[in-house]
């Protein structure tokens, strides 16, 4: 390999070279501010996970595996998937093999950036470069790969079911911008590389291009204006990059590591939130997977739209997106980088200014019934063998509206012998999540403060309860030293695995609706499968586990009026009856009433279908 | 206001008050408060128009206000009252006229309990014999005193040196007249004009040439509630009452109040001071008070009577001003002089309710 | 200097004259449905702080349009937000989000944290 | 020979009867003692809950009635029973003999007056459902200012379920009425405050509800639970209203420029009168009695006399107008049975 040019520059280089000192010092600068945002122990955290080998090498894992190879878009969808990591690996891999060519060729040029990038135009083919055609095969194959893939991005815009995407995000401007750039970076490569294959050399892409080409083109000077135009639709992506979704590229290059040292959204704008923010890629699969789309004007209320109106300071809008949602979690538990739409909306709402706050201060849980919690001793009623444990059972607002559901788990608890005291049989503090959900952190550890109080008082063993959403908040706010917490399919699933409790198999067939706040919030899937699984047959729904879709009557959300949620409790309850089950079966308070509104069917709390089947058992 | 609806309810409204020969009992409270208006109203009756009016002094308290204050029972309110009724029969006489507004009532109310429960009336008339072997015969007419000037106000004016005209302008007075709660609210039928619009003062206030102003809160308590004043502790509800009538008439700049009740009278003249002491407020003109008159003082007025044979004097609203305005003369050196005309003393003046 | 030992009673009327409409009406902007309540009384019947407040959303809608909102304030301090009102309201009120509008409009200067 | 039947009352009932009388092929006879036929209806503006114009109603009634030999200004003068028929004598001096006789006699409107406190003929500003109906057809009251109207109020119920005013039934329709009303004044009066004090809503109908909430949602009426007390007028001639807001314990005070008495249903002096002449029985509400309430409301204790409408008890139109319908089926299979 030779050079032909004694400078090693050329003016065209001057787009690129522009464009990427912008987007360095850009990306320098944002990491910086946002690393100095982090509260202070983050910071400590992250610094420190940074020289822990185990962290790096998940680090390591992840940066290949979500932002080269996007993992989780293939488990999606394949289609989705190669597209996606087409692009990102095959110009991962250009760069890198441009950098390879420039040292073994040319390696007093690797100070100058531009070199790589350009390198076809800088150099000539020699006898002796031949050696090196593994090099030409494998940059044009790359090359090849990313075309691929934007060939199938181009037909994505189009036609996006293909890709397993009922609904895309609609492009804003900037996005359209860069996203032509991005989509012109390559063929311009391809045609620049093509013109010069016969000088620089080239392998079974370049060098047939360069072939048809000069059938019909001779003059050599058609050449320049195609580097020309690589150097600026190069220029212009990195230019917008900082102002369009392409902007998740530098920026979940941090998010990843600041993830895994586990560092969580502690303020709504600044930090790792900004860095949500901008690592969101606008792919728009949180569309889809939205509860909320099953009425069209709640589109633009996902996480994709919240994330942009966030970059825009849309204040009105950032209100409007984070007070509607559910909270389901199901943006997060899909989003292939991992920005997370229910704790990003939690935190926007905490930095509403309130007039009028609640205060509890009031409460004296010495008063009335709130803290007399006596156990029961149910042992001289012992189905198999008595355990030598205190349950404290923390129904919950919501299981109060159906007392179904506290009443079957009591008639558990006593036909098992336990001891329990039942904590809120007459009304008690709300657990607090409610209130968290809404963004008043202040008032919910009032809350959480009381009922500690009154928990530890009691002298319990194990807390239990029926409510997901209180499940979720006992699990992650309070800390009860010494007390196990279950919700009831835990322990339902513990007294079945110790032989307490027996199930015998029916001819129901069930399915199981996974609550947002026991599945995805607190991963709570097996458990409940395992009873049913001894009851009957059970059945899954289309969409299940992780992906269980939210029954609608959610908490989460602040503004959704009782009429606008029909839809979306009918939607769920299709995705639970595709395997045509006789009882639907969840483990929620809220779930079971939201369902049984407008279900065909049987709609059941676990707690219920156990102590029914219990029953007729020994009467029979 | 469309006053030809009023004239149709008032038309509705009209009861049979006797002519002549009357039974007349007093009030409690009256004598020590106003005292001249009783001595007045017996004048009017026996020397103005002439009339047969007797009363007898072993008459007591008709237990109203214990009744109404819940320390007797009604039995026993009956019984005095049934006592009543016998010495009137004991007297020959069988038209009974209270002087009092709560007696009025007390007396309608009994009497109604017996056309209703008439074993009741029985009873009473055991225990009535039992306790001092007395028997009565029930009143044929049960009127009260103003029901009286009420009847005969058109024979006042027409005797009358004084109109309520206002002698510089020419302009007749506004006038505000309060009716005793228990003259007719309990039973509307036994008030002349009924319990919404009652008549019986505006019926004099119109004969004797002053105008009535209809304000919001006309059909309000004066105030006294028994039980709100006697005890203390509800005093400043008392007062409130009283406070939100002013407040209502305010506006209508009333020259007078015009009253036919024992404790309205004392508590729309006493409350002014206390409002203004209070909250330094005052309702008349120029820091005066509005003055506040029973009828037999308005008709004695008219009449051309010596204020302060009428016991004007022993109001706390000056009444002066209003005096002035009519062209009623008076002496002011003799305001405080006794009927003997011997000084009996000058109140202390208030601060801020003036009082000459 | 009040020299009787009592004063003059302050009034327990609402005195719809007196009320200033202007921040329900701003209410009643955000919350169209706080209107629709016909005052069933589900909401404070089912409301957990109702044991310790005397909370009801039901009156503080109705205190918050009489124009006695010091009443409204003080009922609304122990509210949970727990959503069981929003859950059993027969008209589909929204009161969770409703409480939540409250607290940002109307401003209770003596309950202030 | 064509069965003659004698139809007292000229209001939507008689018409009505007297329309589907003549579609079976009987000569209704309608006596009116009134110069106009569509009794109440002829004076309101629109029906709820479709707000549909009574006029409409009442030409089409008129013109599928006109064939029916209507007599108007005409009283009945008496009646007496014959073998098995009725001798009807008419104030114009004319006697009919009928088998049959359909009393469609209505009700009257509570006269407002009697409810003193209210101050119905003494206030200006104190109105009857009845003059806002009228005012709604000619746009010509002396009471309504159309220029400025801040505060408007009605109240429910009055003389309807009133031991006081002698009347313990409900009225029925005055709680729908009053909230058409007031929409139909706040469309009207866009910036006016609304007031409705009621005793209970008894919005019982279709669509009813759906009035109601939009009354409350899209209009912004006030609904204050609590009969109003007293009513006084203040200085600059408005009325100011007194009530308990049951609801919140409390007193309250308004002070109004308008306020519309939402009068009841009592029974017609007539049909009082009519049934007199034939002893007729008489409710206990005053209106007349029905063989019995469930099943046999169209019929009288008496053979060949039937009733229709309002004359037993308050009703809303489709309800007279139904009742009509049910007590021509009744006649006409009496008719053909005999045959």
């Amino acid at each position: 390999m030779r050079e032909i040019y004694l400078s090693g520059y050329n003016n065209f280089v001057l787009p690129f070279m522009l464009g990427m000192l912008f987007v360095l010092t850009w990306c320098i600068v944002g990491a910086v501010r946002i690393i100095l945002q982090l509260p202070h122990q983050d910071r400590k955290a992250f610094f420190l996970s940074l020289v822990n080998p185990k962290i790096m090498a998940r680090n390591i894992r992840d940066w290949f595996c979500d932002c080269l190879f996007h993992v989780k878009l293939w488990k999606r969808n394949k289609m989705l998937g190669y597209m996606h990591s087409s692009i990102a690996f095959g110009w991962f891999m250009i760069i890198v093999i441009g950098h390879i060519e420039v040292f073994l060729y040319t390696p007093e040029r690797v100070h100058q950036i531009w070199y790589p990038i350009f390198f076809r135009y800088f150099v000539a083919v020699t006898d002796s470069t031949m050696k090196g055609s593994f090099f030409f095969f494998l940059m044009d194959f790359f090359l090849l790969m990313i075309l691929s893939g934007i060939i199938l991005a181009i037909i994505k815009r189009v036609r996006s079911r293909m890709f397993g995407m009922r609904r895309t995000t609609r492009a804003s401007i900037t996005d359209l911008i860069g996203l032509y750039s991005l989509w012109s970076i390559f063929p311009l490569r391809l045609l620049a590389e093509g013109f010069t294959a016969d000088i620089s050399g080239g392998s079974f892409l370049t060098k047939s291009l360069n072939w048809v080409l000069h059938s019909f083109l001779s003059d050599q000077m058609n050449m320049l204006p195609t580097w020309w135009a690589y150097s600026i639709a190069l220029g212009v992506f990195m230019c917008i990059l900082p102002f369009s979704r392409y902007m998740h590229i530098p920026a979940e290059i941090l998010l990843i590591p600041l993830r895994n040292a586990g560092i969580h959204v502690s303020h709504a704008r600044k930090g790792f939130a900004k860095l949500q923010v901008y690592s969101c890629p606008g792919c728009g699969v949180c569309i889809d997977a939205c509860p909320m789309g099953t009425v069209k004007s709640n589109i633009k209320d996902t996480t994709v739209y919240l994330n942009r109106q966030i970059k825009r300071y849309n204040e009105k809008r950032i209100e409007e997106i984070s007070d509607k949602c559910l909270l389901c979690g199901k943006c997060t538990a899909v989003c292939p980088v991992g920005v997370e739409g229910d704790k990003m909306r939690i935190a926007q709402r905490s930095i509403r200014k309130y007039n009028i706050s609640p205060d509890y201060s009031n409460i004296d849980i010495n008063q009335g019934n709130l803290s007399k919690n006596i156990f029961v001793s149910t042992s001289n009623n012992v189905v198999s063998k008595n355990k030598n444990e205190r349950v404290i059972y923390f129904a919950g607002c919501m299981t109060a509206l159906t007392p179904s559901i506290s009443k079957s788990m009591t008639q558990i608890l006593e036909k098992c012998g336990i001891d329990y005291s039942f904590m809120d049989k007459d009304g008690g503090i709300c657990c607090g999540r409610p209130m968290w959900m809404a963004g008043r952190f202040d008032q919910a550890k009032q809350m959480i403060e009381k009922n500690t109080e009154i928990i530890t008082k009691s002298g319990a063993d194990i807390l239990l309860l029926s409510c997901p959403i209180c499940y979720k908040i006992f699990k992650e706010r309070y800390r009860l030293e010494g007390i196990e917490i279950l919700h009831h399919t835990e322990y339902i699933e513990r007294l079945v695995k110790e032989g307490i409790l027996t199930l015998e198999k029916s001819g129901s067939s069930y399915v199981f609706h996974d609550p947002c706040e026991l599945g995805r919030g607190c991963g709570i899937y097996d458990q409940p499968r395992k009873v049913i699984s001894g009851l009957g047959n059970l059945v899954e729904a289309s969409q299940n586990g992780k992906e269980s879709i939210c029954c609608g009557g959610s908490l989460g959300s602040l503004t959704l009026g009782f009429d606008k949620r029909k839809t979306m409790t009918e939607n769920a309850l299709h995705n639970l009856t595709i395997a045509d089950p006789d009882v639907i079966v969840t483990a929620c308070p809220l779930c079971r009433s939201t369902f049984n509104r407008y279900s065909d069917r049987p709609v059941k709390d676990i707690a219920e279908i156990v102590e029914e089947q219990y029953r007729k058992r020994v009467n029979i | 206001m469309i006053y030809q609806g009023k004239k149709k309810i008032w038309s509705d409204y009209q009861k049979e008050i006797p002519d002549d020969h009357w039974y007349y009992v007093r009030s409690c409270i009256r004598q020590n408060f106003f005292p001249a208006s009783e001595k007045m109203f017996l004048e009017i009756c026996r020397d103005v128009l002439g009339k047969d009016i007797y009363e007898n002094e072993h008459h007591t308290t008709c237990g109203g206000i214990a009744y109404h204050c819940d320390t007797i029972p009604q039995e026993t309110a009956m019984t005095i009252v049934a006592r009543q009724f016998a010495l009137m029969t004991e007297a020959g006489y069988k038209n009974y006229v209270a002087s009092c507004i709560t007696s009025f009532g007390n007396y309608s109310e009994i009497l109604e309990t017996w056309r209703e429960f008439p074993e009741l009336e029985t009873k009473i008339r055991e225990m009535l014999w039992k306790a001092c072997r007395k028997e009565f015969n029930k009143p044929e007419y049960l009127a009260h005193s103003s029901d009286l000037i009420y009847k005969f106000r058109n024979e006042i004016a027409e005797k009358a040196r004084f109109h309520l005209i206002n002698k510089d302008t020419g302009e007749p007075l506004r006038v505000v007249e309060h009716i005793g709660c228990h003259y007719s609210k309990m039973f509307p039928s036994k008030g002349v004009g009924g319990a919404e619009y009652p008549y019986v003062l505006t019926g004099m206030v119109e004969s004797w040439g002053g105008n009535v102003i209809d304000y919001p809160e006309r059909r309000h308590c004066c105030g006294y509630g028994f039980r709100q004043y006697h005890v203390k502790a509800n005093r400043g509800y008392s007062i409130a009452n009283t406070h939100k009538k002013f407040e209502s008439m305010e506006p209508y700049k009333p020259d007078m109040i015009i009253t036919n009740c024992p404790g309205c009278p004392y508590f729309l003249d006493r409350w002014q001071y206390v409002i203004a002491e209070m909250e330094g407020k005052t309702y008349g003109q120029n820091g005066y008070g509005i003055p506040v008159f029973t009828y037999e003082e308005v008709a004695g007025l008219v009449l051309g009577y010596d204020p302060w044979d009428l016991g004007l004097q022993l109001h706390q609203v000056a009444v002066e001003p209003l005096l002035d305005k009519i062209g009623i003369e008076y002496d002011p050196a003799s305001k405080y002089l006794g009927t003997n005309r011997k000084d009996i003393m000058r109140p202390e003046l208030p601060a801020n309710l003036k009082c000459h | 200097m009040n020299v009787f030992g009592f004063k003059i009673s302050p009034s327990s009327a609402i005195d719809m004259d007196k009320v200033d409409r202007a921040r329900f009406e701003e209410l009643c902007r955000v919350e169209p449905d706080a209107v629709r309540c016909m005052a069933c009384g589900s909401c404070s019947a089912t409301c957990p702080a109702s044991a310790f407040s005397g909370m009801s959303i039901r009156k503080v809608l109705l205190m918050l349009q009489r124009g006695k909102e010091k009443d409204a304030f003080r009922m609304m301090r122990n509210c949970m937000l727990c959503g069981k009102c929003t859950m059993v309201c027969p008209r589909g009120i929204n009161t969770r989000h409703l409480i939540l509008s409250i607290c940002r409009i109307y401003d209770d200067k003596e309950g202030k944290q | 020979m064509k069965e003659i039947i004698v139809i007292i009352g000229g209001g939507i009932a008689g018409l009505e009867a007297a329309s589907q009388l003549l579609k079976l092929g009987y000569s209704p006879i309608i006596v009116e003692k009134s110069d106009h036929l569509g009794g109440h209806v002829s004076r309101w503006n629109k029906l709820f809950p479709d707000m549909t114009p009574a006029q409409d109603l009442l030409s089409e009634l008129i013109m599928s009635s006109k064939d029916a030999n209507i007599f108007l200004n005409t009283a009945i003068s008496s009646m007496n029973r014959l073998k098995d028929s009725y001798n009807i004598m008419l104030s114009n001096g004319i006697s009919i003999i009928t088998k049959y006789i359909l009393i469609t006699t209505g009700f009257r409107l509570f006269d407002a007056s009697k409810k003193e406190e209210y101050g119905y003929g003494v206030y200006d500003q104190v109105i009857t459902n009845a003059d806002l109906e009228h005012w709604f057809n000619n746009g010509n009251d002396g009471r309504i200012d159309n220029s400025q109207m801040n505060a408007i109020g009605f109240v429910h119920c009055v003389g309807s379920r009133d031991e006081k005013a002698r009347n313990t039934q409900c009225s029925k329709v005055c709680c729908i009425t009053a909230i058409k009303q007031a929409i139909e004044l706040k469309e009207r009066f866009p910036d006016a405050q609304i007031y409705c004090f009621y005793m209970d809503l008894r919005l019982f109908g279709k669509k009813f509800e759906d009035f109601y909430i939009k009354a409350q949602k899209d209009f912004g009426i006030h609904f204050i639970r609590g009969r109003v007390s007293e009513v006084s007028e203040n200085i600059e001639g408005k009325v100011i209203v007194k009530a308990e807001d049951t609801l919140a314990g409390k007193p309250i005070k308004v002070t109004l420029d308008l306020l519309v008495l939402m009068s009841g249903m009592v029974c017609n002096p007539d049909s009082t009168r009519t049934a007199g002449m034939m002893a007729l029985p008489i409710d206990s509400d005053g209106f007349l009695k029905s063989s019995d309430n469930v099943f046999h409301i169209t019929s009288s204790p008496k053979q060949g006399i039937y009733y229709a409408g309002a004359c037993t008890g308050p009703k809303t139109v489709p309800e007279t107008l139904a009742e009509a319908r049910s007590a021509v089926l009744e006649i006409h299979s009496h008719i053909i049975g005999k045959e």
